[in-house]
């Protein structure tokens, strides 16, 4: 296993461990993820890795250790907290915001951010403004109409702004998903499972997303089953077994690993 | 159990043919055939998400498949829901064993037999069989079931099944979550079972495990069976199908 | 469009009470004013996706907030609307705390008791009337005119075509829609950095606010309040008019309660009529099996096929 | 004092076993469906009402009884079928809207049918007030406990030593898993009203002879039984009877010693109280939460 | 969508007003029946008085048309339930005053009839509240159009307080209904012109759908009064006599005239043997001496009652209120000779009437005009009222 300088960390995690009743989920797991590459979280079934990405992300707290971003402890904060520190997420099945057309999903993304802050209050800085329509407002709204066209744009989908996301297609949901998390503009963006459910087409625009978070220096950290579309997008790949890390390393390493290789297709029988 | 030996080793007790099914708004299985026969023990052996799962609840009733037809012993069983074809013999060991937490040991077992509507007399000897088959059930008889360890509720989960007294036992990913010593204890009582002429299918990501008590195996990828394998040749294309993606 | 369109509403409720027989304006107030309460209802329930049978207890805080002031201060009914508008607010805020962490059943259960112990103290406080009530509540005035029928349900309609404009652009603007990104993913939401609890803090505070203003008007329009008329019933025909009209539906609110009071008097007057040995609330048998009706047959309310076709 | 305070407490145990059996019924059909059902007090209702009106009618008050118990079953089976399995696939909050509407449909039909007086039923053994180290009991209280016994032993053993019972155990605890193997879960759910109903009729004609009958009052009644299971935990039977009693001894307990214009106040502030210190209920079990 | 959704409003609006809408009537021209209105608590919480009150109006109002009407008006009367609901009375008021009814009856709770009060005084419509609260005709100046047919609190306090102090019963435990009927009931037994020779002991309040009397008995147990006083209505009248009996306690019983119906007899049985009740000469009609201005006219109101509505089961006091109401505007009517609503009112301004609940003499300074010689103590004797000795 490589160390890797906490330095250039972005997103660190620390003797993780995450315990329900008797059963070990996540155990002693540490790692960090860096600014602008794609980490890979491999396992099989049961390993930890979706409970891990709730153990970053806030939905769960864990039994001991800690997650920090850039210095600044991320364990204990709400989903949402964690969020506006820059820590977004997508799940094994997208959550769709039925109701709202694709463009307003987006712009739901981009009005978290605007509405953070602590002052004026709440209901004088969110509730009043957009009640009245006042012109700042409109004007704010505008904007967030055209950035989030924007990024539609970048994602290719913006043929699909202005449809009902009750209307798409399970690819489709999976797109706009990323444009959404994307639209937060975050440091750390988890990933469980964009692939699964797709065409080859929507994976290839998935991929092309993911890189090109990358390249805008986002840290992705990816979950994934289909393990050779994550072994070419992943700089660098973590596995995990029944709550363990057993591996760290390239791509290339990782795969040829034995230990790795039984986690998969199973471990001799003694 | 009390299965009675077959001479009929080539009957069929469950053939899928050419099912595809839809989970939520995915589609997860294309197109999947596979046959069974009496007294066989069959494997579907795949990476996670290649919808082994899907396919268990497509036997099921669970998940009814959208188009394709499912047959046990015979019988045209596509689209029964799943209390009507418990009556057909298929019992399910499920994923995560899935047993009823609350209940004690010996009431999940006969939870087993309730499609059966059997004597009580009847239900009793079944269970000492059972028993008799997972001897370290025998102490926590009376124990609630959820309080057991992961192994001993995959032998609860296997028993259980066992009590529906099922033309076709029917396993999804019984290594899971699992010890490595516990799943060799729970695979050798499978290998037993198959001995006595259960006819099983078991569902499986741990390939070698699967090797050790199949006699055949369908290899499953992204929801399409992608190759027909005798156990021997297993371990040669696990490295394609597992962790070279495509 | 909704404030537009809740002005032409408004003006036409304006000309035609001086047509309308007394009993129709008074029925024409009381309709805007539980629309009024029911659209604050439809937001918090409908966009914010959560529930709330304590309806009734904010518009009784309201209209005896006005009323205390008015009859025991001699405050103006105009500052008592505001005041009462504040302090259902300021109990919303303090019960949201309690409320708002429950979810579904839960939060029905939370809010329904809620209510109930708020008209427990409107029933035990002596000092605002107890069981008795309070009776003489000044009504509205402006200079020396004291405002009559039509005056109240001009006013009722003019705050339901405020009500309805402010809600309007509320659900069309960022707070809306991260209300209904909310509703239909909670845990998405918040991934996204939505601060699920503040907003859905402020949707409750505000649909307290609306009920308040309207239970004030309320007061001062029938001049006498007692606890009973603010009981757990009421917050049913709240939900009920909700329900009716179309959770997620500002217009529907208005419908709902235009249909839920009218039904109400239609069945008093055709109820009798049909089934002479049918006396008193038999009415509500109806009411009941049309309620569970809708829910089977129109799940999301009258106004779900109009947004059904826009939809499509 | 002390005396006055075991008389309270003895008058809540009454109260309290009476709660404890709508509460057993609000219980079932939440642990088999998963639903609040608000309609609950009305089956009580129903029960009071068809027999005080059959008594009066001149039967026999034990036969009227148990024709009134039926009656509130047949009810309960006819809203299953007719309101809440045609909107199975609703969510949570319509399904409540649903119970909601049959309250209130429940209530007017009853006024309909039995009109607004008070209808008042024999109490089922005469003699005088069973009297307890000072305080007394009326003799009616011996029949309302008596049934919270039948029931909640009727339900412990049905539930514990019955195949059938067992079997719903299981639907509860996995309902996928268990109809794979041939348990019904829809039969069960239609049972699970029969039976809730029937339990609060019989709630409801036990406390007839205490308070007399009114078309009304299954609002009161179901609210008082709906604190008590939440207060005891909603998928726990032996919380509802704790909450039951509880709820009883308490509202009584605080109107004695304080006023009784909050006896209702109490309860729900309780209920409050419980929902956010402890959501899953005295005895219930944090797993399922709604 | 949003015009149409305002057009569907309209639409569903404009069908309301044609299915219920009733033309407006005069009563201007020769033998157009006057028009009555009622507005009374035919369910919820006050249906023990509002359903006998509403039968008895009716069978008033069908009694004089029978007779000819009055001075050849016949009498429409339209009553409507108010669901013993403020909001719902209201409407009802508001729905009667549109049809111009020459006077409205109502309510029978005196919530209800505080809500009514305003709209009937801008409307300037006599209006006859069958509550028993002085609230409501009290200060009379600011009540210029109301009347009110139940005998004041302070005049059944005072019956009761004279046939107590005659047993020499001072300390006493008093029971009342958690509302504005029971509040000053208590408020009016104290200040009573002899109120302050009695001492109140124990105090406590029961809702009016209790199930269960007993922490109320039992405080007042702990007081140990020489009497028990409950001022309260059905149903809960019957849960304290209950508790009294289970209690074993042994004060005497006395109950207000709120639960002075004979409905309370068949459902408290023989429990209620023994209990003091304050109620008007209904009750005890038969044992009336023929002397008696009221003799006739109960002995036939009792006859005809229950011969019209045996649904109702008993004679209260509360159709006595009803019918009484009607018989009063005839007189007035026929006094003023107009239906004139300033007429009118002037004229049962000054009614001396033997009814049926007690002589009425309705004056300027009094809207009510029912004294203590209405009213009897009646002792409950194998479950029959008799006159208490």
């Amino acid at each position: 296993m490589t160390a890797i300088p906490v330095a250039t960390a972005t997103l660190e995690v620390r003797s993780v461990t995450m315990r329900f009743g008797g059963v070990l989920a996540v155990d002693d797991v540490s790692f960090s993820a860096r600014t602008g590459e794609v980490l890979g979280v491999m396992g099989p079934n049961g390993a930890g890795k979706t409970t891990l990405f709730n153990v970053i992300s806030g939905v769960q707290r864990p039994t001991s250790g800690d997650v920090s971003l850039r210095g600044v402890r991320l364990t204990g904060r709400s989903v949402e907290d964690v969020a506006s520190c820059g820590v977004t997420r997508t799940f094994q099945t997208p959550v769709m915001f039925w109701g709202l057309t694709v463009r307003e999903s987006v712009e739901v993304a981009l009005a978290a951010r605007e509405f953070g802050g602590t002052y004026p209050p709440a209901p004088l800085r969110e509730l009043a403004p957009c009640g009245l329509g006042s012109p700042g407002r409109r004007h704010a709204q505008a904007a967030l109409r055209e950035r989030a066209d924007v990024l539609l744009a970048g994602a290719g989908i913006a043929a699909m702004a202005d449809r009902a996301t009750e209307s798409l297609a399970f690819g489709e949901e999976r797109l706009l998903e990323l444009a959404r998390a994307l639209a937060v503009e975050p440091t750390v963006l988890l990933l469980d499972e964009p692939l699964s459910g797709l065409n080859p087409d929507e994976v290839d625009a998935v991929i092309a997303s993911i890189r090109a978070a990358r390249t805008d220096g986002v840290a992705v950290l990816l979950v994934e089953h289909a393990v050779g579309e994550l072994l070419s997008v992943a700089d660098r790949v973590v596995v995990l077994d029944h709550g363990r890390m057993i591996a760290e390393g390239l791509p290339a390493q990782v795969a040829a690993d034995p230990v790795v290789i039984d986690a998969y297709i199973g471990d001799e029988l003694e | 159990m009390t299965s009675p030996a077959r001479n009929a080793q080539d009957t069929p007790v469950l053939e899928v043919e050419n099912i595809s099914t839809i989970r939520g708004r995915v589609q997860v299985l294309w197109d999947v055939s596979l046959t069974v026969n009496r007294g066989e023990t069959v494997a579907i052996v795949g990476p996670n998400g290649a919808g082994k799962t899907t396919l268990v609840g497509s036997i099921t009733g669970l998940v009814p498949p959208k188009s394709g037809r499912v047959r046990i012993g015979g019988v045209d069983v596509t689209g029964y829901s799943p209390e009507r074809l418990a009556t057909r013999g298929v019992a399910l060991v499920p994923e995560r064993r899935g047993i009823f937490a609350p209940l004690t040991v010996r009431e999940n077992l006969m939870m087993g037999a309730y499609s059966r509507r059997a004597k009580r007399a009847e239900l009793e000897a079944d269970l000492d069989d059972v028993f008799g088959l997972f001897p370290p059930l025998v102490r926590y008889r009376d124990v609630i079931a959820g309080s057991l360890s992961g192994g001993e509720q995959q032998m609860v989960a296997i028993g259980r099944a066992l009590m529906a007294k099922p033309e076709l036992l029917l396993l999804d990913e019984p290594s899971l979550g699992l010890a490595p010593k516990v799943r060799a204890e729970n695979f050798g009582a499978l290998a037993r079972l198959a001995e006595r002429g259960v006819t099983i299918l078991l569902v499986e990501q741990n390939l070698r495990l699967a090797a050790r008590i199949c006699q055949r195996a369908y290899l499953m990828q992204r929801g399409r069976i992608v190759g027909t394998e005798t156990s021997d040749e297993l371990a040669r294309s696990a490295r394609r199908v597992y962790l070279a993606g495509a | 469009m909704y404030g537009r369109t809740g002005l032409v509403l408004l003006v036409v409720v304006a000309a035609i009470v001086w047509i309308l027989p007394s009993y129709y304006t008074g029925l024409l107030t009381l309709i805007g004013l539980y629309a009024l309460v029911t659209i604050g209802l439809n937001l918090f329930m409908g966009y914010a996706g959560q529930v709330s049978l304590g309806q009734a207890a904010f518009f009784g805080v309201g209209a005896y907030t006005s009323a205390t002031f008015a009859v025991k201060a001699n405050i103006t009914p105009w500052l008592g609307m505001v005041l009462g508008a504040i302090v259902a607010a300021l109990v919303a805020y303090a019960l949201s705390f309690v409320a708002l962490r429950l979810r579904e059943n839960l939060l029905a259960l939370a809010t329904l008791a809620l209510g109930i112990v708020i008209n427990v103290v409107f029933n035990q406080w002596d000092f605002i009337g107890g069981t008795s009530g309070l009776k003489d509540i000044p009504g509205f005035t402006i200079g020396s005119f004291t405002f009559d029928q039509r005056a109240y349900a001009i006013l009722a309609w003019a705050l339901v075509a405020v009500g309805i404009w402010f809600a309007g652009n509320l659900v069309r603007s960022s707070f809306g829609r991260s209300l209904i990104a909310i509703s239909a993913g909670e845990l998405g939401a918040q991934a996204l950095g939505v601060h699920s609890e503040r907003l859905k803090r402020q949707t409750f505070v505000l649909s307290a606010v609306y009920a308040g203003a309207a239970g004030a008007i309320y007061a001062s329009q029938a001049s006498y309040i007692d606890p009973t008329s603010f009981s757990f019933l009421l917050s049913v025909n709240f939900v009920l008019m909700s329900v009716i009209g179309g959770l997620r539906s500002l217009w529907g609110a208005v419908i709902g309660a235009t249909v839920v009071v009218a039904l109400g008097q239609i069945l008093q007057n055709v109820v009798p009529v049909v089934l002479p040995s049918a006396r008193g609330d038999f009415q509500s048998f109806f009411l009941g099996v049309i309620l569970i009706a809708m829910l089977i047959l129109l799940p999301r309310g009258i106004t779900s096929r109009l947004s059904e076709a826009r939809r499509a | 004092m002390m005396a006055s305070l075991w008389q309270y407490v003895l008058s809540g145990v009454v109260d309290g076993a009476i709660f404890a059996l709508v509460a057993a019924g609000f219980v079932l059909i939440y642990q088999v469906t998963g639903l609040i059902n608000f309609a609950q007090g009305e089956f009580a209702m129903i029960g009071a009402m068809t027999a005080a009106a059959l008594a009066t009618a001149g039967m026999p008050t034990l036969a009227a009884a148990g024709i009134a118990v039926l009656a509130a079953a047949v009810v309960g089976a006819l809203c299953y079928l007719l309101a809440i399995r045609p909107a199975r696939k609703s969510t949570g909050v319509t399904l409540i809207f649903i119970t909601l509407g049959l309250d209130v449909a429940l209530r007017g039909l009853a006024l309909f049918v039995w009109g607004t007086n008070p209808l008042s039923l024999n109490a089922f053994s005469s003699g005088n007030a069973i009297a307890l180290f000072g305080g007394a009991l009326p003799p009616q209280a011996m029949w309302v406990l008596g049934s919270d016994v039948i029931v909640f032993a009727a339900l412990y053993l049905f539930f514990r030593h019955t195949y059938a019972g067992t079997a719903v155990r299981a639907a509860v605890a996995n309902p996928p898993i268990a109809s794979t193997f041939g348990i019904p879960l829809r039969t069960f759910a239609f049972w699970s009203f029969v039976v809730a109903a029937a339990i609060g009729g019989l709630g409801g004609v036990m406390i007839a002879p205490i308070t007399s009958a009114t078309y009304d009052m299954g609002l009161t009644l179901g609210l008082a039984g709906f604190v008590a299971a939440v207060l005891g935990g909603l998928d726990s039977l032996p919380g509802a009877l704790v909450g039951g009693f509880v709820l009883g001894i308490v509202e009584h307990v605080a109107g004695g010693l304080w006023s009784t214009g909050w006896e209702q106040g109490v309860g729900f502030l309780i209920l409050v109280l419980v929902l956010v210190l402890r959501p899953q209920g005295l005895l219930g079990r944090a797993t399922r939460r709604a | 969508m949003h015009s149409t959704i305002v057009r569907l409003g309209a639409l569903a609006l404009a069908a309301f007003l044609v299915v219920s809408a009733t033309p407006p009537r005069s009563a201007s021209a020769a033998n157009e029946p006057y028009l009555i209105g009622a507005v009374l608590s035919e369910s919820g919480p006050g249906s023990s008085l509002g359903r006998p009150e509403a039968d008895s109006v009716q069978m008033a109002v069908d009694e004089i048309n029978k007779a000819g009407g009055v001075s050849g008006h016949p009498l429409q009367v339209q009553i409507i339930d108010d669901e013993s609901q403020a909001t719902t009375a209201v409407n009802a008021v508001r729905q009667l005053i549109d049809k111009h009814p020459i006077v409205i009856i109502g309510s029978s709770l005196t919530q209800t009839s505080l809500a009514m009060i305003p709209l009937t005084q801008a409307a300037s419509i006599p209006l006859i509240s069958l509550a028993s609260s002085a609230q409501v005709i009290e200060p009379v100046a600011d009540h210029k159009w109301v009347f009110k047919m139940p005998i004041t609190d302070t005049h059944v306090a005072t019956a009761m307080q004279a046939y107590m102090k005659k047993q020499k019963q001072t300390k006493l435990a008093f029971i009342y209904r958690d509302d504005d009927y029971g509040k000053t009931g208590l408020q009016h037994f104290k200040d009573a012109p002899d109120g302050k020779s009695f001492e109140v002991a124990s105090a406590d309040a029961i809702a009016s759908t209790a199930s269960d009397a007993t922490t109320q008995l039992t405080h007042a147990k702990a007081a140990a009064p020489q009497a028990i006083v409950a001022w309260t209505t059905l149903p809960s009248a019957g849960v304290i006599i209950k508790g009294y009996r289970e209690l074993g306690l042994t004060p005497p019983i006395y109950y207000s005239d709120g639960s002075a119906t004979g409905i309370f007899l068949t459902q408290a049985g023989p429990a209620l043997n023994g209990a003091f009740i304050v109620s008007t000469k209904i009750n005890v009609a038969d044992l009336l001496p023929n002397s008696d201005p009221q003799k006739k006219i109960l002995t036939h109101y009792i006859g005809d009652f229950l011969k019209a509505y045996p649904k109702d089961g008993a004679v209260s006091i509360f159709g006595g209120f009803g019918y009484d109401s009607v018989y009063i505007i005839k007189d007035a009517l026929e006094r003023a000779k107009s239906s004139d609503a300033a007429k009118l009112r002037d004229a049962i301004e000054h009614t001396t009437y033997s009814g049926v609940t007690g002589t009425f003499r309705i004056s300027p300074t009094d809207h009510n005009g029912l004294s203590g010689d209405s009213l009897v103590v009646t002792k409950v004797d194998n479950g029959k009222f008799t006159v208490a000795k």
